[in-house]
C-alpha cells in the first residue's frame, strides 16, 4: 500500500488535517513505519549504550549518512522498479560500468577542457542506457526480469573490466571530488544529494501520475492495461529511472574514492533489495514506500556503525546482523497489524 | 592430520629474541581493517593482526567487518578518525579508492600503515607493508624455467585467482615475463575465486582444456586444496605444480613430496602483524630494531621466496593454516 | 431515439489457441438505448465487450464508430472515442485507494502531479450517484467487498463520461437494493443519450431496463435487435439453449424429521463483523442465508469453515465440536466451502481444470501419495459433463475459461468430495439460466443424498425457491430463521431492509 | 505449467499415448523445453566446433556432468522452493554451515570409529535444520522470504566461520572420498546421485500429492488454504527438503574437494535460481519444471566450459555469458510459444 493510502485510511476521523498535505508528509511514513522507526531507534540505543559518545557524536551520524547516500539512491530507484512489479540484479555491475566509463582517460580529458560536470552526465548517460537497454528487453523482448538482469549484470561488469583493463582508474579532474566533499550548512553534499533524490522520489511515487501509474503496473498489470496505460512503456521507464540513479551513485561514488572501477558496487543487488523489502515494499509488486526504503538502508547502514564502533568478532557479526534483522521485520510486521494497516 | 590446530597464527615467531622494541610505551589505539575473509589468505592476515596485537598490552586493536565495498571501508575508516585512534593498519580492498579517506586521516594526524595494496598517493600512509605481487609471478616463472629449461615447447598452465584484481594481473605479468626469459608462455590460463571450491572448478575445466600440461602455477595455495583435489580426481601426474601464497598445508604437501605440488611462492600472510608492529612504533616513536635508522621506514616490501623440499622446514613455522 | 446506429459490428471473428471466442457477430447499438446481450456462459459476450472497448484486437470483421470503420488498438483509443466498460472480472488495483482506481489512466493531474482532492472529491460524488456515499475515496480498494468494488467499477466508468457504457454483468454481486440504484443511473445516462450495453444473466433485469436484445450462441449472433419487454422467455431461453426450460427450481422434498443435525453452530461471532450466529442444519435440509450485501454472511460460512478465527461460539459436525480456525479440521470433518471470489480465493488459474476439481480430494485418488492421474481426469470429466463446463476438456487451463464456466469448476470440486456438510457462497455468481438449474438440482440431489447445504445467496429468488429454510441476516445478526414456505419475497426485502435508510 | 499439463493440453488427439506414462515423462520435458534443447544444442555445437575433440570428449562430458552435479542437486530443491512461491537466498551459506559441520574434527572422530556415513548424516542434518528455521520463519514467522534466507544467509556464513574459525577443514576419513569417487558403469558416483535427485524431484512434483499441493500453494495460496491444505506446513517442508538438498550437496563438494569450507557454496544462490528461472519455473510460484531446471544447470555449466576450453578472458566470458542467456531466454520464449504452450 503506498504510505498515503494507509495513513489516511486508518482514523476516519479528521477529514481536514488528510487534505494538509504537509502534515500528511510527516505522518504518514511514521504511521506506516512505526516497526522501522522503533527498529532504528531500538538500533541506535544499543549504539548509544555500547558506544556511548563516539556513536551519538554529530561527525558519527554524518559518517552513517554518507556511507547510506551511495546505496540509499540505487535502493530509492529499486523501490520504484519492485513497487512496479520488477526486479533488477545488474545495479551494481551498472554502477560500476557507470564509473569506469566515466573515469577513462578521454572522459577526463573532455571535463578537463570544459567542466567536471562532464564526468557526472557521462555517468548519468551510461546508467540510464543499461537502465533502457535492461528495460527493453524485460517489456518487449518478454524476458523474466530476474533473468534479464542477471545477463546484465554479468555483461556490465565483462565490459566495465574490459573498458578499464581491469584497472582502478583514478580521478584527475579539478573540482570534481571538491564539489562532492563540500557541506551545505555542515551537511556534506553526498547526504543532501540523497536527501534529495529520497524526497523526489516520495513526490514521484505518492503525488505524481507516474506513482499512480507504477502502482498499477506492478499491482495489476492487466487493469492497468484496460485502463489505457501502457504498460510496456511504463516499464522501461521504471528501469530507465533506476539506470538513472545507478549513474548518479556511481557519480557519487567516484567522488567518494576519486576513482572509477569494475569491482565497484559490488553487491549492490542484494543490498539494495534486502533495503526495499524490508522497508516493507512488496517484492511482488502493487506496493511500495520510499520512506520505508530510507530506513531500511539507514538499518542497514547504522547495524554496520555500531558493530564497527564495537569490535565484536567478525563472525559474530554475522550471526547477530541475521538475527537483528529477523527481529526488525518481525517488529515492523507486528506494529504495522497493530496500528491497523 | 592436514588439519590439527597448531597454535600460532602467521606472525608469533616472526621477530625472534625478545628487543627493548617489545617494552610496554604509551597506550596505542590501532584500527585495523581489510577485506571480506572470504579466503583463506585473507583470514590468515586478519588473524595473525590479531594475534599480534594480543602480544603487546599496550595496543588495543579494534578490528572491523571485513568487506569488499569500498564505501563501507572508507566509512569505517572514518569511524576510526572521528574515533580518534592512534593509528589504522589498512589493506585496502582498492588501494587506490581508499586513497582520499586515508589522507583524510593522516591529516587528522593518525598514523596510517598501509598493508599489501598500495595507495596511490605517497601521503596516504606514514609506512607501506607490501607484498611483492609482481615478484611472486617472478619467482614463480623463474622456478618452472630452471625445472624445464631443458625442455622446450613445455605446457605452461596458471590458474589465477579473482581476475577482476590488480594484484593478480601483477601476479601473472610477473609469471609470463619470467617464462619469456627462457622461452616458455602461458598455454593455458583460467582464473578461480580464492576459494576451495572454485579451485576445484576451475581445475576441472583447465585439466580438460589442455590435454597434456607439464608445469601447472596456481596463484593461491587456498583454492590449490580444490586445485589438489580436481587433479587427484583427474588422476593426471604427468606435470608438477607451484603453489602460492605459502600455507603450512602445502609446504606440508610439498616436505613429504606426495602431492603434485613440488614448491610454493610465499606470500606472507603476516603483512598484517607487521603492519599493527609499525604502527606501533611509528606511534611511540620507536624505531626498527636492525635498522640503523632511528625512524619506521617508509615502505617495506617482503620477499617472495620458493619454498621447495630443500628450505622447506624453514617457512613451515611461519605458514598460515588456510 | 435516433435510428442511426452509434456502434455497428459485423462478422466479427476472435479467436485464442484452441477456441474461436466470436465466430461472426452482428450487432448495433442506438444512442440512448439498452441493449441487452444474452447467451450462455461461454458464449462470447465478455470477449466481445473486449474487443469493443479495445482490450482485445479482432482477427477479422468490422466495427464501426458513428459510421466510421475504426480499430481500437488499444483501450485508450476506445476511451478517447467514447466507449467505457466495466469488466466482469472487476479489474481494479488492490493496493490502490478507490480515487485512484477510479482515475486510473486519466488521472486529474496538473504537469503530472496529481490533484488528489480534486480526485477524492469527484470520487465522492460518483459514489453518491450510484447510492454508496458510505465508500470513502481512500481506502484500499482491494478491503471492499465484491459489492463495494463492482461499485467502484461503475464509478470509474462513469467518471469516463463516455457515449457509450459497457457493463458485463455487474449485477451478479449487487443486491436488488443496489441494482434498482444502478438501473436508476442508467435510465438517467439513457436519457442523456448514452447507449448502454448490458450483460446479465438475470432475465427479469432485462426486461426491467433492455430496449433491444441480441442473444449469442457459440461465439456467433444468433437474433438481434428483439424488443426487450415483448419477447417471451421461452423463446429467450430457447435461443441461448437450443432448448426448453419450464421449471428453473426443483421440487423440494420435505425434509425427513427424524434426520439428525449435522452442522450445529451456537453463539458464534467474531471481533466486529456478527455476533450470536445460531445455525442447525439438519441432514437432507438445504438452508438459505438472505441479507444486504455486506450484512456479513460471507464472514460467517468463513468463520464456520475455519478460514476465519471465531471469537466466541462453538461448530458442531456430525455433534463433534471442531477446534476453532482450521480449515484442515473443517475439510477433516467432511465440510468444503465455494467460496464467494472464484478467482482469488478458489481457483488456480494456471492449473487444469481436472487439477483445479481435484485439490480437495488428492487423497482418494492417491495410493502412498502417488497421484492416479488417469482416474482423476475420468472423474474430472463426468463432472465436468454434469455441470456443462464448457469448452469441454479437463486439461484445459482454468484462466481460459468464461467466467460462468469457472464458477462451474468450483462448484465441481466439493461436489466430488462428497461433504458431510457443503458451504456455498453465491453459487451461482455468473452462471447462465441453463447451467443454473442443473446447478440447483446438484444441490438438491446432495441434499436429498443426506448432506447438509448452507447457500448464501444475494438473489432471494434463489434463496426461496432452493432452500428448506430461510435465515436472513441484517448487519451481522441472524432476525429470522423459519421454513421457506412461510415467507414471501417481499416480507425477506422487508426483513432484510428494515432501519436500512434506502 | 507443470511439463505434463503443457504436454497433453495440446492437442486433445492421442488419448492412448497420454495414458503411457513412459512416453509422457519422454515427451513431455522435450516438447515443453524445445528452446532450452535448443540453446544447449547449440552451445555443444560451439563446443564442437571451436575445441573440437577436446570438448566432445567423454572424460570432458563427464567433468561438465561432475561440476553440474552439487549446483543441481541444490536447484532440483530450489525448484520445490520456488514452484512453491518462496526463495532461499541461504542456500550457499547453509551448504557452508554444514560441509563445515561435517568436517569438524568431532565429527571426523565419530566417522574415523564407525563409519563414513557419518559425515554424509551430518551434512543433511544440518542442511535439513537450516531449511527448517527457514521454513518456520516464513510460514509462521510470517517474514518474508527474501529477508528471512537474507538474514540466515548472514547468520549461517557466520556460524560457519566460527566453528570452522576460518580455516579449511581436510576430510581424513577413509571411504569417504573413495565412495563418491568412485564410478557406477562408467558414470561417477556424483553424476549417478545428481541424476536420482533428478528423477526423485520429478517424480515428487508430477505425481505425487506433494507435488500436487506444490503447485497450489504457489498458484495461489488462499485458494488452497480455503480448498484444506496445510499451507504454512506445507511451505516449511518445501524449505526443509531444499535444506536436506543443500546437506547433500555440501556432501558431494566435501567428497570433491576433500574438504569444508565456509567458503564453499559462495553465489549458488544466485546460480541456483537463475538455472532454475532460466528452466521455464515462473519466479512468482506456481509452475515448476525439474526438466526445465537440469536443462539450466546444464547450459550454465556447458558455458563455462566451453569458455574455458577457448582459453577466453573472464572479461570476455562475462559478456558473452550474458549474451547467451538472454538468447537463450529468448528462443526458449519463441519455441514454447510456438509449439502452443
Ligand atoms: N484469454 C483466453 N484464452 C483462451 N480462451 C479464452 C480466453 N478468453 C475467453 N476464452 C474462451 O472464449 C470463449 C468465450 O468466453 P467469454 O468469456 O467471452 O464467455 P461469456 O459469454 O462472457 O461467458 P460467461 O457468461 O460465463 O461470462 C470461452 O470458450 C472461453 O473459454
Ligand atoms: N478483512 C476485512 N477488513 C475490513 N473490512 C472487511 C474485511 N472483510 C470484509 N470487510 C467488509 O465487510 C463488508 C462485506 O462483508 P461480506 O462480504 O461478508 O458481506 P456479505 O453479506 O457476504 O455480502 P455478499 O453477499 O455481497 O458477499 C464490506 O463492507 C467489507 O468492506
Ligand atoms: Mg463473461
Ligand atoms: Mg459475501
Amino acid at each position: 500500500m503506498s504510505e498515503d493510502t494507509a495513513a489516511v485510511a486508518a482514523p476516519q476521523s479528521t477529514p481536514v488535517a488528510k487534505e494538509s498535505s504537509v502534515a500528511a508528509l510527516l505522518a504518514s511514513p511514521a504511521g506506516r513505519n512505526t516497526g522501522l522507526v522503533v527498529a532504528l531507534v531500538l538500533l541506535c540505543l544499543g549504539g548509544v549504550v555500547t558506544a556511548g559518545d563516539r556513536f551519538a557524536d554529530v561527525d558519527n551520524v554524518l559518517t552513517i549518512l554518507r556511507l547510506a547516500a551511495v546505496i540509499g539512491v540505487v535502493s530509492v530507484g529499486m523501490t520504484f522498479v519492485i513497487t512496479g512489479g520488477g526486479i533488477d540484479l545488474s545495479v551494481g555491475a551498472i554502477v560500476a560500468l557507470s564509473s569506469v566509463w566515466a573515469t577513462t582517460l578521454a572522459t577526463q580529458g573532455i571535463a578537463n577542457d570544459t567542466h567536471w560536470i562532464v564526468i557526472v552526465f557521462t555517468a548519468l548517460l551510461v546508467g540510464g542506457a543499461c537502465g533502457l537497454v535492461n528495460g527493453m528487453l524485460i517489456a518487449y523482448g518478454r524476458v523474466v526480469a530476474f533473468i534479464a538482469t542477471l545477463a546484465s549484470l554479468a555483461a556490465a561488469r565483462g565490459l566495465a573490466e574490459i573498458i578499464s583493463n581491469r584497472k582502478t582508474q583514478i580521478v584527475n579532474v579539478p573540482g570534481f571530488a571538491a564539489f562532492f566533499d563540500a557541506s551545505v550548512l555542515g551537511v556534506p553534499v553526498l547526504v543532501v544529494i540523497f536527501a534529495v533524490v529520497a524526497v523526489a522520489g516520495w513526490v514521484l511515487l505518492n503525488r505524481t501520475t507516474f506513482g499512480r501509474r507504477t502502482f498499477a503496473v506492478g499491482g495489476n498489470p492487466e487493469a492497468a492495461r484496460l485502463a489505457g496505460i501502457d504498460v510496456r512503456r511504463h516499464t522501461v521507464l521504471l528501469y530507465a529511472l533506476l539506470g538513472l540513479c545507478c549513474g548518479l551513485a556511481a557519480a557519487m561514488l567516484i567522488a567518494r574514492t576519486t576513482t572509477g572501477s569494475a569491482t565497484h558496487g559490488g553487491l549492490y543487488e542484494l543490498d539494495a533489495i534486502a533495503a526495499v523489502v524490508i522497508g516493507g515494499t512488496l517484492l511482488s509488486g502493487g506496493r511500495g514506500t520510499i520512506a520505508g526504503t530510507v530506513f531500511g538502508v539507514l538499518i542497514f547502514t547504522t547495524l554496520s556503525n555500531v558493530f564497527t564502533l564495537n569490535n565484536l568478532s567478525i563472525s559474530a557479526q554475522a550471526v547477530a546482523k541475521g538475527a537483528i534483522i529477523v527481529v526488525a521485520v518481525l517488529l515492523q510486521q507486528r506494529l504495522a497489524r497493530r496500528s491497523g494497516a | 592430520t592436514g588439519n590439527t590446530p597448531e597454535p600460532q597464527g602467521g606472525g608469533n615467531q616472526s621477530g625472534g629474541v625478545k628487543v627493548a622494541n617489545d617494552e610496554p610505551g604509551k597506550k596505542v589505539v590501532i584500527g585495523f581493517s581489510a577485506p571480506a575473509a572470504d579466503h583463506g589468505w585473507m583470514a590468515a592476515i586478519t588473524n595473525a593482526a590479531k594475534a599480534e596485537a594480543t602480544k603487546y598490552s599496550d595496543v588495543e586493536l579494534r578490528v572491523v567487518e571485513g568487506t569488499n565495498d569500498v564505501n563501507l571501508q572508507i566509512s569505517q575508516v572514518e569511524t576510526f578518525i572521528n574515533d580518534k585512534v592512534d593509528a589504522i593498519v589498512l589493506l585496502p580492498f582498492d588501494g587506490a579508492a581508499l586513497t582520499p579517506v586515508a589522507l583524510k586521516a593522516m591529516k587528522a594526524g593518525i598514523t596510517v600503515i598501509n598493508v599489501d595494496r598500495q595507495f596511490d598517493s605517497p601521503f596516504a600512509a606514514r609506512s607501506t607493508v607490501l607484498g611483492d605481487n609482481y615478484g611472486m609471478g617472478v619467482s614463480a616463472g623463474t622456478y618452472v624455467c630452471e625445472r624445464l629449461k631443458d625442455k622446450p615447447g613445455s605446457v605452461v598452465a596458471e590458474i589465477a585467482g579473482i581476475d577482476s584484481l590488480p594484484l593478480t594481473q601483477d601476479r601473472s605479468k610477473g609469471f609470463a615475463e619470467a617464462l619469456a626469459g627462457c622461452g616458455l608462455k602461458v598455454n593455458n590460463r583460467v582464473a578461480a575465486e580464492f576459494t576451495v571450491e572454485s579451485g576445484e572448478r576451475a581445475a576441472a575445466n583447465l585439466l580438460q582444456a589442455a590435454p597434456k600440461i607439464d608445469a601447472l602455477w596456481n596463484h593461491d595455495d587456498d583454492q590449490g586444496v580444490g586445485v589438489t583435489a580436481a587433479i587427484k580426481n583427474s588422476g593426471r601426474s604427468e606435470f608438477f605444480m607451484v603453489g602460492g601464497a605459502g600455507s603450512a598445508n602445502v609446504m606440508r604437501e610439498i616436505k613429504a613430496d606426495n602431492g603434485p605440488h613440488k614448491a610454493t611462492v610465499i606470500y606472507p600472510s603476516t603483512q598484517g602483524a607487521d603492519g599493527i608492529r609499525l604502527a606501533r612504533l611509528a606511534v611511540q616513536g620507536k624505531s626498527l630494531g636492525d635498522l640503523v635508522e632511528v625512524e619506521v621506514p617508509r615502505e617495506v616490501q617482503l620477499y617472495a621466496p620458493v619454498v621447495t623440499k630443500d628450505n622447506v622446514d624453514r617457512y613451515l613455522p611461519t605458514a598460515f593454516e588456510s | 431515439m435516433t435510428a442511426a446506429a452509434l456502434l455497428s459490428v459485423q462478422g466479427l471473428v476472435k479467436r485464442f489457441p484452441g477456441v474461436m471466442a466470436l465466430q461472426g457477430v452482428d450487432f448495433d447499438v442506438r444512442a440512448g438505448e439498452v441493449h441487452c446481450l444474452l447467451g450462455q456462459n461461454g458464449a462470447g459476450k465478455s470477449t466481445l465487450i473486449k474487443v469493443l472497448s479495445g482490450a482485445h484486437r479482432p482477427d477479422e470483421g468490422e466495427i464501426r464508430w458513428r459510421g466510421e470503420v475504426v480499430s481500437f488498438g488499444n483501450p485508450t483509443a476506445a476511451m478517447r472515442s467514447g466507449v467505457a466498460a466495466i469488466y466482469q472480472e472487476l479489474d481494479l488495483v488492490a493496493g490502490l485507494s478507490v480515487a485512484d482506481n477510479v482515475f486510473l489512466g486519466h488521472e486529474l493531474s496538473t504537469v503530472g502531479f496529481t490533484r488528489r482532492a480534486d480526485a477524492r472529491r469527484r470520487t465522492r460524488a460518483l459514489l453518491a450517484r450510484l447510492g454508496h456515499p458510505e465508500i470513502a475515496p481512500d481506502r484500499d480498494v482491494g478491503r471492499l467487498s465484491v459489492a463495494h468494488q463492482q461499485v467502484v467499477s461503475m464509478a470509474r466508468a462513469l467518471s469516463l463520461d463516455g457515449q457509450l457504457l459497457i457493463m458485463d454483468e455487474p449485477s451478479a454481486v449487487l443486491d436488488p437494493d443496489e441494482v434498482r440504484v444502478l438501473f436508476g443511473v442508467i435510465r438517467e445516462l439513457t436519457a442523456q443519450g448514452v447507449a448502454v450495453v448490458y450483460i446479465s444473466h438475470r432475465l427479469a433485469e432485462i426486461r426491467e431496463i433492455g430496449d433491444r436484445v441480441t442473444v449469442l450462441k457459440d461465439g456467433r449472433t444468433v437474433a438481434t435487435g428483439l424488443p426487450a419487454r415483448e419477447v417471451k422467455t421461452s423463446e429467450l431461453i430457447g435461443l441461448m439453449t437450443g432448448r426448453v426450460l419450464d421449471n428453473v427450481f426443483p421440487q423440494r422434498k420435505p425434509v425427513d424429521p427424524a434426520a439428525p443435525d449435522v452442522l450445529n453452530v451456537r453463539g458464534l461471532a467474531d471481533k466486529k463483523r456478527f455476533r450470536d450466529v445460531d445455525l442447525t442444519v439438519r441432514a437432507g435440509e438445504v438452508v438459505g442465508l438472505a441479507g444486504l450485501v455486506g450484512s456479513g454472511r460471507s464472514e460467517i460460512l468463513e468463520t464456520i469453515y475455519g478460514a476465519r478465527k471465531a471469537a466466541e461460539g462453538t461448530v458442531e459436525v456430525d455433534g463433534r465440536r471442531l477446534r476453532r480456525g482450521s480449515v484442515g479440521v473443517a475439510v477433516r470433518a467432511g465440510m468444503g466451502l465455494c467460496p464467494e471470489e472464484r478467482k482469488s480465493q478458489g481457483l488456480l488459474l494456471d492449473q487444469a481444470v481436472y487439477r483445479n476439481i481435484t485439490v480437495s480430494s488428492m487423497s482418494s485418488f492417491a495410493r502412498f501419495g502417488f497421484l492416479d492421474e488417469r482416474a482423476e481426469r475420468v472423474r474430472s470429466a463426468q463432472l465436468t459433463e454434469t455441470l456443462d463446463v464448457r469448452p469441454a476438456g479437463v486439461d484445459r487451463v482454468v484462466r481460459g475459461l468464461s467466467g460462468g464456466n469457472q464458477q462451474k469448476v468450483v462448484l465441481a470440486r466439493w461436489l466430488l468430495r462428497e461433504c458431510r456438510v457443503l458451504l456455498l457462497d453465491e453459487p451461482t455468481r455468473g452462471v447462465d439460466v441453463g447451467a443454473r438449474s442443473e446447478i440447483y438440482e446438484l444441490i438438491r440431489a446432495l441434499a436429498d443424498s443426506g448432506v447438509a447445504v448452507v447457500v448464501v445467496s444475494s438473489d432471494v429468488e434463489e434463496v426461496l425457491g432452493l432452500a428448506d429454510r430461510v435465515l436472513v441476516v441484517r448487519e451481522g445478526r441472524v432476525v429470522h430463521d423459519g421454513p421457506a414456505d412461510e415467507i414471501d419475497e417481499s416480507r425477506v426485502l422487508d426483513l432484510v431492509m428494515e432501519g436500512h435508510s434506502a
